[in-house]
């Protein structure tokens, strides 16, 4: 699915990830954990087009990123769900709309209309705001439907940039089986964290795998955990 | 269901707001003051075609003898200017009027028959125009007492002030229409400005670049679409209803109204202006969105 | 300290953005197109004033009389308007002059005395204006061959004309000035609404509204200020080198053009548009603050 | 400094808060738990004069909310840190300047040029990123710019809702101590938060006390911690 093979990126400054080689295969499930400012958030982006290496190659659904035009970008937007850290609403459409905004983007809209999206908000328990504006939701409720709006199209790929930052325990539980249940059915899982909790609570139920970038690489962390 | 795409595409942009707001309105007020402008240019050439065209294109002979040679140099005169190329026509005017022209200064009940009056012959002349020198020529030769006056004197500084006028006027409709475009163009791009958000979510769910910027064009389009012709109807409403509309010399000291033809150009102000909107929002969008990836 | 406090709070306020950039635009467009019709008001407003004035303040008096007898009678026309209440002065016109009014008709070498020239006396009115009426009785008791010609024919249709010109002018200088008041208030309104996080940012940290809407005030006036500057030079640099500025025919029918103290009024623009960006902007943060606790 | 008598809060529906009574004593040391949307950020925000409550009595400083012209709330903000959920800052200034914000719209501009600052953002581990723009921060380092800020003026009372969510055990550690400190020299805290661990882990350096927001009540949390 998402393939790096020596890929380096720096913001202008000094290089922040040096010779990162990875392959998110399908039907993974992988953790990215690393302190505050390592370059987590910075790497999801350059799995999800938002950022081209400064150097190495990357190739996202067998294609490389440096030959994509915008167009293409669109589309594999529309294959990957992105929970991004900061989660962005259009604040104008209640939350109902705004979880199934991916699919009017992309002509579904006749999916919007089925039952899916009630079930799925029911799942992250947004059922009772579903006629709320973005700015009225709690930091939790915002994450919550970040997650949602991110896997409505079921797409190939998840990535989720700190999404259990601002829930409890019993709803991050929630939300990683939720995850946990896409990885099931075949999709490939991206989560970044600094829970590591969460982490050990997950393992017991799943095959991840946990990235770890220190020092501006990438490692495997093993057993440690 | 393309209907309910295209729906659902006008509802991603925030429905008002203060940029919509002065979009409508700077569409509205620059169009209100197109239309004025259009029709002070368009009264202004009127005006400039009727005194280039009757001034250039017409002239007088005067023709001084005694009382019992008058009528034969006149009609001598009618002859010369009958073979002439370049007049329409030429006619001698008759004692009402000449007595109308001299009224101001020897009263009313003047009677020309008591005067050594010259006769007036009033000479129109056609597209082509004629060669004052050389009928000047031929009179000379046959008509000794006739004075051909082509006007010349007058003609100059009043057709050099009316294509001024025309110019004046031409010069405030562009100059109100490129305020109308620069401001569009500003209220178009302060909008999208404004919802850099909206468009920055749209592309991160995965919308292409044409879907996103046909929301707000179509938005930026209809608004202004919208402002531009109440704003027309406005000014055309205020042209309509500007004292002394229909006589002429009022129309051009008042410099302003509609004739003919004339009442359509205000019609083209609306989609010009809405044109220039789609153009402004898709440039700037276009602009706005190759900063996203 | 109070200057260091000025400077921080300016920089509050992000630097530029499209609104920032439509504030100046707008306030320039419309200073230049105020500058415009102010010219045209105060152009219009000379000619109106010159028009009702010279045609009501002048009349002529025409007297038509046997060779011998015409210096006689205008000696006694002028010592009847000598001792009438009204009339500053009365002079009759020199051979030259009335040679010069009837050229277009007799020809520039017409000798005056051949003709039964009737003479004419120009009179002209001091402000409180004559009595016609009683002018005509005492000359036709004194000089049978007087009639005075009060120029009414002419006034009427001039006159109101002129009036209907000046209050043109002044409506679409009313007209401007409110589309740039209404322009800069919506600009002020647009960029209080793009920078909305940046108020409620400064409101969480402590700021008092005073603060907040200061920083956001003194930013609106001072751009307002210098685009409407920027406009009203630039509009006077057009209308002074306007083709015609000096000649007055030339300038009345160009419509445009200042003269003596009127230069000064298009300087009093920039300082009125800083004025209503001021108050807008202070309407506009009054307004926005209060949403936010 | 603040005391809640019966304050009941709604957003328009039904009753988010009701009947809670509460007082924060100056040099206490409060968490503040509860579910996601249970009205954590909404009681904070009564907190310091964002809402008011639709009943019930409100003290701020001994005055009561109700009686609070807009100049005097913002003077009670100049007292009251608070560390936002979702951390705004002027994205146009520097991360520096924006910290000493609060000195600067209060007329201390001249304490920012004293070193204070620059201890602080040290401790935070902001220094390198002293000069960066806030759309250039990462999740965490924008929460520690945001506690950075809330304590520059060294406020009588810090509110921070959230100030661990986006970062490290170690860093979330280094923040709570920096809060500790705080209380220790008289400050009042209250923290709300969701991770259980960090409560626990700061309830053997301190006297905290742990509120729990349920059923639109506050208890008080004790040992089934
Ligand atoms: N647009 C940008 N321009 C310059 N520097 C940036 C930009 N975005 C991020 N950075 C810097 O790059 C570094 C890594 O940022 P990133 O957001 O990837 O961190 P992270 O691992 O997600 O951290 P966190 O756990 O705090 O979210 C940070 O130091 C950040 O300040
Ligand atoms: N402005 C608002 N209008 C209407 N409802 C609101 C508004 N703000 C918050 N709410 C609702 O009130 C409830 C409590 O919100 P609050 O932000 O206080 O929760 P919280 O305890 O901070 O949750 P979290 O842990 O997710 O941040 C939520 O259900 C939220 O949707
Ligand atoms: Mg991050
Ligand atoms: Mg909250």
């Amino acid at each position: 699915m998402i393939e790096l093979e020596n890929v380096a990126y720096s913001y202008g400054g000094g290089e922040l990830l040096s010779d990162i080689s990875l392959k998110l295969a399908a039907g993974s499930f992988h953790f990215l954990t690393g302190p505050s400012g390592a370059g987590k958030t910075t790497l999801m982006k350059l799995c999800y087009g938002a950022l081209s290496p400064t150097s190495g190659t990357l190739r996202l659904f067998d294609k490389d990123v440096h030959t994509l035009d915008r167009d293409e970008i669109a589309q594999i937007r529309r294959r990957v769900g992105v929970v991004h850290q900061d989660c962005q609403f259009l604040d104008h459409l209640p939350v109902k709309e705004n979880i199934a905004l991916p699919l009017h983007v992309s002509d579904r809209s006749n999916e919007a209309e089925t039952g899916d999206i009630d079930d799925l908000m029911h799942w992250v328990g947004l059922t009772d705001r579903a006629a709320a504006l973005p700015p009225e939701l709690s930091g939790g409720e915002r994450q919550r439907a970040a997650l949602a709006r991110a896997v409505i199209m079921s797409p190939d790929v998840v990535l989720a940039d700190e999404p259990t930052g601002n829930v409890d325990w019993d709803m991050s539980q929630r939300l990683l089986r939720l995850l946990i249940e896409l990885n099931r059915m075949g999709k490939t899982v991206l989560v970044a964290t600094h829970d590591l909790s969460l982490i050990r609570a997950t393992k017991s139920q799943v095959q991840a795998r946990v990235l770890r970038i220190a020092n501006r690489r990438i490692q495997l962390a093993g057993a440690d955990l | 269901m393309l209907a309910s795409r295209d729906r659902h595409a006008d509802r991603v942009v925030p429905p008002s707001g203060f940029t919509a707001q002065l979009t409508l309105f700077a569409a509205a007020a620059m169009a209100f003051l197109a239309v004025f402008a259009l029709a002070l240019s368009l009264a202004s050439g009127r005006l400039a075609a009727r005194w280039g065209d009757e001034l250039a294109r017409s002239a007088t002979i005067r023709i001084t003898a005694p009382q019992d040679q008058q009528s034969a140099q006149v009609e001598a005169a009618l002859r010369i200017l009958e073979t002439t190329k370049g007049v329409r026509t030429a006619r001698a005017l008759t004692d009402a009027e000449q007595q109308a022209l001299l009224a101001p200064w020897f009263g009313a009940d003047l009677a020309l028959d008591t005067l050594p009056v010259p006769r007036l012959i009033e000479v129109i002349e056609d597209a082509d125009g004629m060669d004052p020198a050389g009928l000047r020529l031929r009179l000379a030769a046959e008509v000794p007492g006739a004075v051909l006056d082509d006007h010349s004197r007058w003609r100059a500084p009043l057709v050099s002030a009316a294509s001024r006028l025309r110019t004046l006027g031409w010069t405030s409709t562009l100059l109100i229409a490129a305020v109308m475009a620069a401001m569009v163009t500003l209220a178009a791009n302060a909008a999208l400005a404004a919802n850099a958000q909206v468009i920055s979510v749209l592309r991160l769910v995965g919308a292409t670049d044409a879907y996103i910027a046909q929301a707000f064009i179509r938005r930026f389009t209809i608004r202004t679409l919208i402002g531009a012709s109440a704003g027309m109807a406005l000014g055309m409403v205020a042209v309509l209803f500007m004292p002394g509309g229909n006589d002429e010399t009022a129309t051009f000291l008042t410099g302003l109204g509609f004739q003919g033809w004339h009442w359509i150009t205000p019609l083209l102000v609306p989609p010009l202006a809405a044109l220039v909107a789609f153009l402004a929002t898709r440039m700037a969008a276009r602009r706005t969105l190759e900063t996203l990836t």
